[in-house]
């Protein structure tokens, strides 16, 4: 059974950078609990799996990530998609219905995708993006890029089919793929631990794929900056794939409105103390330099990002008819007949 | 007669087939503690205990596999897999195993299982999530197709799925589940390919699915009140075993054909039932067969887009009342 | 012009297109080093590098999540599932990712890639090695669907298949792996969609694929030959586009319609095809549409009783020389 | 990574049940020589995956095995199903695709089946079994019949994801199952090393699943019949799953005529001397109270076997035409409308 460690301080950030990261989780802290009251006022249509919690993990990879990698994460992939420069606004039309979202309402909240920013993909198949993302790195390391893909997933995701053969694919090939299991404790109103057959769902599974087991607390957000950076260079440096599992919780719910009755209530307090927005605040409060002021600032643009995508996102009009028969093929079009 | 919803209906059939039959056992992702992502499997935990009502990993293949297994040595499995869209992680087990087996042995291996599953649109879920593949279960031979229309078919429909030897292929209608009807008391069992004529009429066959009944009758309705066209709606209930003499009577009766159907339209069960027409009732036919369906293209999220892609009445009743 | 083998036109078509693009890369399970189990990829391994042409675990869902992944981010990757049987423990990369991606991303994401693979039975394989599921392919909006039914067919139409910019399921047929005939020389490509009228005729239209054109053929100069009945025989070589103004030219012209096809009978491409005529066509038609289908049966293994089930010359005769 | 053990001998053979363990080889050893003969007379239809060089892995489960316990194996599993009691006329007959045939020609080599005999299916997709047998197991552990389910595979088959699923559902639901990966070094043409991220692949990736890694000879038969009687008792008290990696070698090519040119000469060569029914064979003239005689009485009767079986399946007529038509329902048809 697997540890967490903290890896060494190998990348250090100086504070500006400190700052950037803080406000990187802030920024996706507003815009979920922003989903989230919009769903509660009926605007969202659809479904929400917001990601309250599990700030760190996407802010200190999007933070080490450059700008030409490849993010492929989940349904659960807000943050993730925001981190690579998809903007609130985006975000919250799309989940919204509305003209201006992301992908125009065709795709919804759990198919966030912008390619041209290197979001390769939001996937609402448990699973099925792990090998997606060996494949992407395989053509990085085909084309001789030094491009890196990062995936994220969930702990349920690893007792699926695809976890197994993704992972050893991309040891055999030896690609330039980071996988990143958020274990926040529950696949959806499930523990993790009733249904899998080791305490560390992907630690422990390293050993399997010929990897270094990783377990570290994920929402520490200067761990989680430290474990991303190594294993985005290494892949970067012809190393070959890593697997991160990052300890963490979500704060609510699976999806929509789940009161997540299912979690014992210490479980939750105990993990409302470790909130890593919170903690990596007062963290930086005791760092010589860092002020209130700047934190309040940071709070207060982020609070203004979110307002304004409300928004522009509330004014736009639905999608026009048209393009629900648009865009199935390369020509723009749905013919499959003459 | 209670009122029950489509998803109580569900677990009320589930739990008069488990009190008959302890061979009944029931497994799925968060079907258990939880009572099921749709909240159709709620209580079952609670009276027949963990040994019966289990909760899975998110392992498909192992799901379905584990439940041939079982039904192989004995048992009466039923697996749920939560949205019929997650039937592609798994089809292996579905087409080449559980549906061959028998086949393939000469008889020896027995299959009786069912495998419900939350199919169709309408909730804005995304292409994903809001599929209807009762087409993919149809092109496979040796699996048995159901999907119910309204709660009281639920009951007797899963009931008898439950105690069929053979494999099936349980298709609850999402968008359905919080819908109500009178269900019967005690114990209801509905025998299996025998469609319902939901609707009599003289003019118009129009035989449907699932989600797509209601509308079907409401469109009736609205032919009847507006065009003065008397339509037939025919609930197909099965798709295998299929009421194929069901649909010949009344295109007797009526010489004109409509299917409505929400799979995507290229080889949707439509198809099917519109090739059998125009073999074996060519001759009865006044007009051309026309298939209502969802187009051959990936659902679009947003209500809007997906609103004008799934069947629905208005398009029902423009185009029968525009036939030849 | 020189005689190649249909397996060798395979490998024909890739080498032509892997020389003029290098973002053409191949993988799949045993294809490289050895050259594939059907021997169709011989000799791509030693011209093009273990950089281009890869052996994989056996691991299919891998394999087309790596040719997605690959095809998303500027490459044309081929990739092969050995039996098209097979493709049921991979389905999800192809019918939720794949074929969705495109529409879902409103556009953005680009999924140019060609899955080849081993279709159809006739070799004794049995029911799990012999399948044909075309007609899966066919009813998952955003896949095209290619079957040829010839070594020069192969050839073009493969190459097509790997220059479109859309998925493409490319079905080759094994029990025609051996079969011979000319095939141009140099640079080959025959547009996607557009069936082929392999035999002019004008007393009944029939439609087949892949290994069902030459019996098609076969039984046409036999009902002229014996029943003085002129039959006009399409090649469809598509599904995904379908060349629908041919089928419908040629029916207009016959009044009547017979399709031949391989996979299971029910929801086969055969239905989407009567039920395109049986809208469209109705008042063209002199005769009830006929399919001539495998039955819906999972196949046997033997010889004696596979043959019973796969659509036979003999049978094509039969059906079409007792027509109305 | 795992290192091949000799496990203790906790379940002693006397001198007749030897015998009786090398009788069974010598019979597997017969049935799939006859196989390959009548493959390359013409006689079979179809396709083979034949056994030679495997034989001690199968008789020894053969011998460990109760009556009422579940055999699940591959295409490559005539050797299986005939320690099950499958009749050698029952394999030869469906090979050559007559009416005496086990499946009467309806399923062919690579589905033998004999339920009644607890020979519980060949299945010819890589690793769909393996959930399969957990689930009979599961059926077994319900009922409280104390029976175990034995799974083999190949290592090729490590690599699929229902090998992954299968492993983790059998240990957290503790089920009575055996898993038994026969590693004879290739999949189909391809070496396991060149496609897989460990040395051992199931071995090394047991602990991926809370199970110890068991790494043994798989061509020695008393070895076999030690891990096999060892993981069985395990399961039948209660103890859960086993895995067992057996190394072994396939002595032909891996099916019909296939010549196996992409095998190293040195390697082929190596593994011939290492031949488990010679060896065996060699073994038992060592023991006191086993004599040549004793041996070559088996040989002769099991020749005598094999040529009976060769006999009756050649004067099998095929089978009748209406057969096709049958058993795709319980009610015995095939009717799918009214
Ligand atoms: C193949 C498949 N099975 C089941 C589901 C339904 N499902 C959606 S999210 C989820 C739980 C996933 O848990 P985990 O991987 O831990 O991710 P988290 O939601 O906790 O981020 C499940 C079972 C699915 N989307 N796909
Ligand atoms: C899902 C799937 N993929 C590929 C194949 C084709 N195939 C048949 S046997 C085989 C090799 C299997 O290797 P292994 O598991 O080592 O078993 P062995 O044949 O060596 O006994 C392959 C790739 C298959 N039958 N099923
Ligand atoms: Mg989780
Ligand atoms: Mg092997």
């Amino acid at each position: 059974m697997a540890t967490a460690k903290k890896p060494p301080e190998k990348y250090p950030l100086d504070n500006s950078e400190r700052l950037d990261l803080y406000r990187k989780m802030a920024q996706c802290r507003v815009l979920q609990q922003r989903a989230y009251d919009l769903f509660m006022q009926n605007l969202v249509k659809g479904t929400t799996h917001l990601g309250q919690g599990q700030e760190a993990i996407a802010a200190a990879f999007g933070q080490a990530m450059k700008e030409d990698d490849y993010t492929f994460c989940t349904y659960r992939g807000h943050n993730h998609n925001h981190m690579r420069g998809v903007t609130m606004t985006e975000v919250l039309g799309e989940l919204m219905g509305r003209d201006i979202g992301l992908l125009r309402g065709k795709g919804g909240s759990m198919h966030l995708t912008k390619v041209e920013n290197g979001a390769m993909g939001s996937y609402a198949i448990i699973g099925a993006h792990l090998p997606i993302a060996a494949g992407a790195a395989w053509s990085a390391q085909y084309r001789g890029t030094e491009q890196v893909a990062v995936c994220f997933f969930g702990d349920g995701t690893t007792n699926i089919g695809t976890f197994h053969e993704a992972l050893n694919f991309a040891k055999i090939w030896n690609l330039p793929v980071v996988y990143v299991c958020e274990n926040n404790a529950y696949m959806e109103y499930t523990p993790i631990g009733d249904v899998t057959a080791v305490p560390n769902p992907a630690a422990d599974r390293a050993s399997a794929y010929g990897l270094e087991p990783i377990l570290v607390d994920g929402n520490d957000a200067d761990v989680m900056y430290q474990t991303a950076m190594t294993a985005i260079e290494k892949a970067r440096n012809g190393g070959g794939p890593t697997l991160i599992e990052a300890l963490t919780y979500r704060h609510h719910g699976h999806s929509r409105a789940d009161p997540a009755k299912y979690r014992p209530e210490e479980e939750v307090k105990e993990w409302m103390k470790r909130d890593p927005v919170v903690n990596y605040r007062a963290k930086l409060l005791t760092i010589a330099g860092i002020k209130e002021a700047d934190l309040k600032s940071i709070d207060d643009d982020v609070e203004a990002m979110v307002n304004e995508a409300t928004e522009a996102a509330k004014n736009s009009p639905p999608p026009p008819d048209e393009i629900a028969f648009t865009d199935v093929w390369a020509d723009g079009g749905a013919q499959w007949r003459n | 007669m209670a009122k029950l919803s489509y998803r109580e209906a569900v677990a009320a059939a589930m739990a008069q087939e488990m009190r008959r039959d302890d061979r009944v056992i029931f497994l799925g992702e968060d079907v258990a503690k939880a009572g099921g992502v749709f909240k159709a499997t709620v209580g079952l935990y609670d009276e027949f205990g963990p040994l019966r009502v289990r909760d899975t990993p998110i392992s498909e293949q192992a799901i379905l596999g584990a439940a041939m297994g079982a039904a192989m040595t004995g048992l009466r499995p039923i697996a749920e897999i939560m949205f019929s869209d997650f039937f592609a992680v798994c089809w292996d087990t579905v087409v080449n195993e559980i549906a061959k087996a028998r086949y393939m042995t000469n008889g020896q291996v027995e299959t009786p299982l069912v495998i419900r599953s939350g199919n169709g649109g309408g909730a804005r879920f995304g292409a994903q999530h809001s599929q209807s593949i009762e087409n993919w279960a149809m092109a496979v031979p040796g699996l048995k197709v159901v999907a119910p229309s309204n709660a009281a078919d639920v009951k007797g429909l899963l009931a008898a799925s439950i105690r069929d030897p053979d494999p099936v292929l349980f298709f609850e209608q999402k968008s359905m589940y919080g819908t109500k009807c009178e269900v019967p008391d005690g114990e209801y069992v509905i025998p299996l390919g025998v469609a319902n004529v939901a609707v009599e009429g003289t003019d118009v066959t129009i035989v449907a699915l699932a989600a797509m009944v209601p509308k079907a009758i409401k469109a009736a309705e609205i032919l009847k009140a507006e065009h003065g066209l008397s339509c037939e709606v025919i609930d197909l209930r099965c798709l295998v075993p299929l009421d194929t003499q069901s649909i010949i009577k009344s295109v007797i009766k009526t010489g004109r054909l409509v299917t409505v159907e929400e799979n995507p339209r290229l080889c949707g069960w439509g198809a099917e039932i519109a090739s059998i027409a125009a073999e074996e009732l060519f001759w009865n036919l006044d007009a051309p067969i026309t298939r209502i369906t969802t187009p051959h293209i990936p659902l679009a999220s947003v209500d809007v887009l997906e609103d004008l892609m799934i069947p629905s009445v208005d398009r029902i009743v423009k185009t029968v009342s525009e036939m030849d």
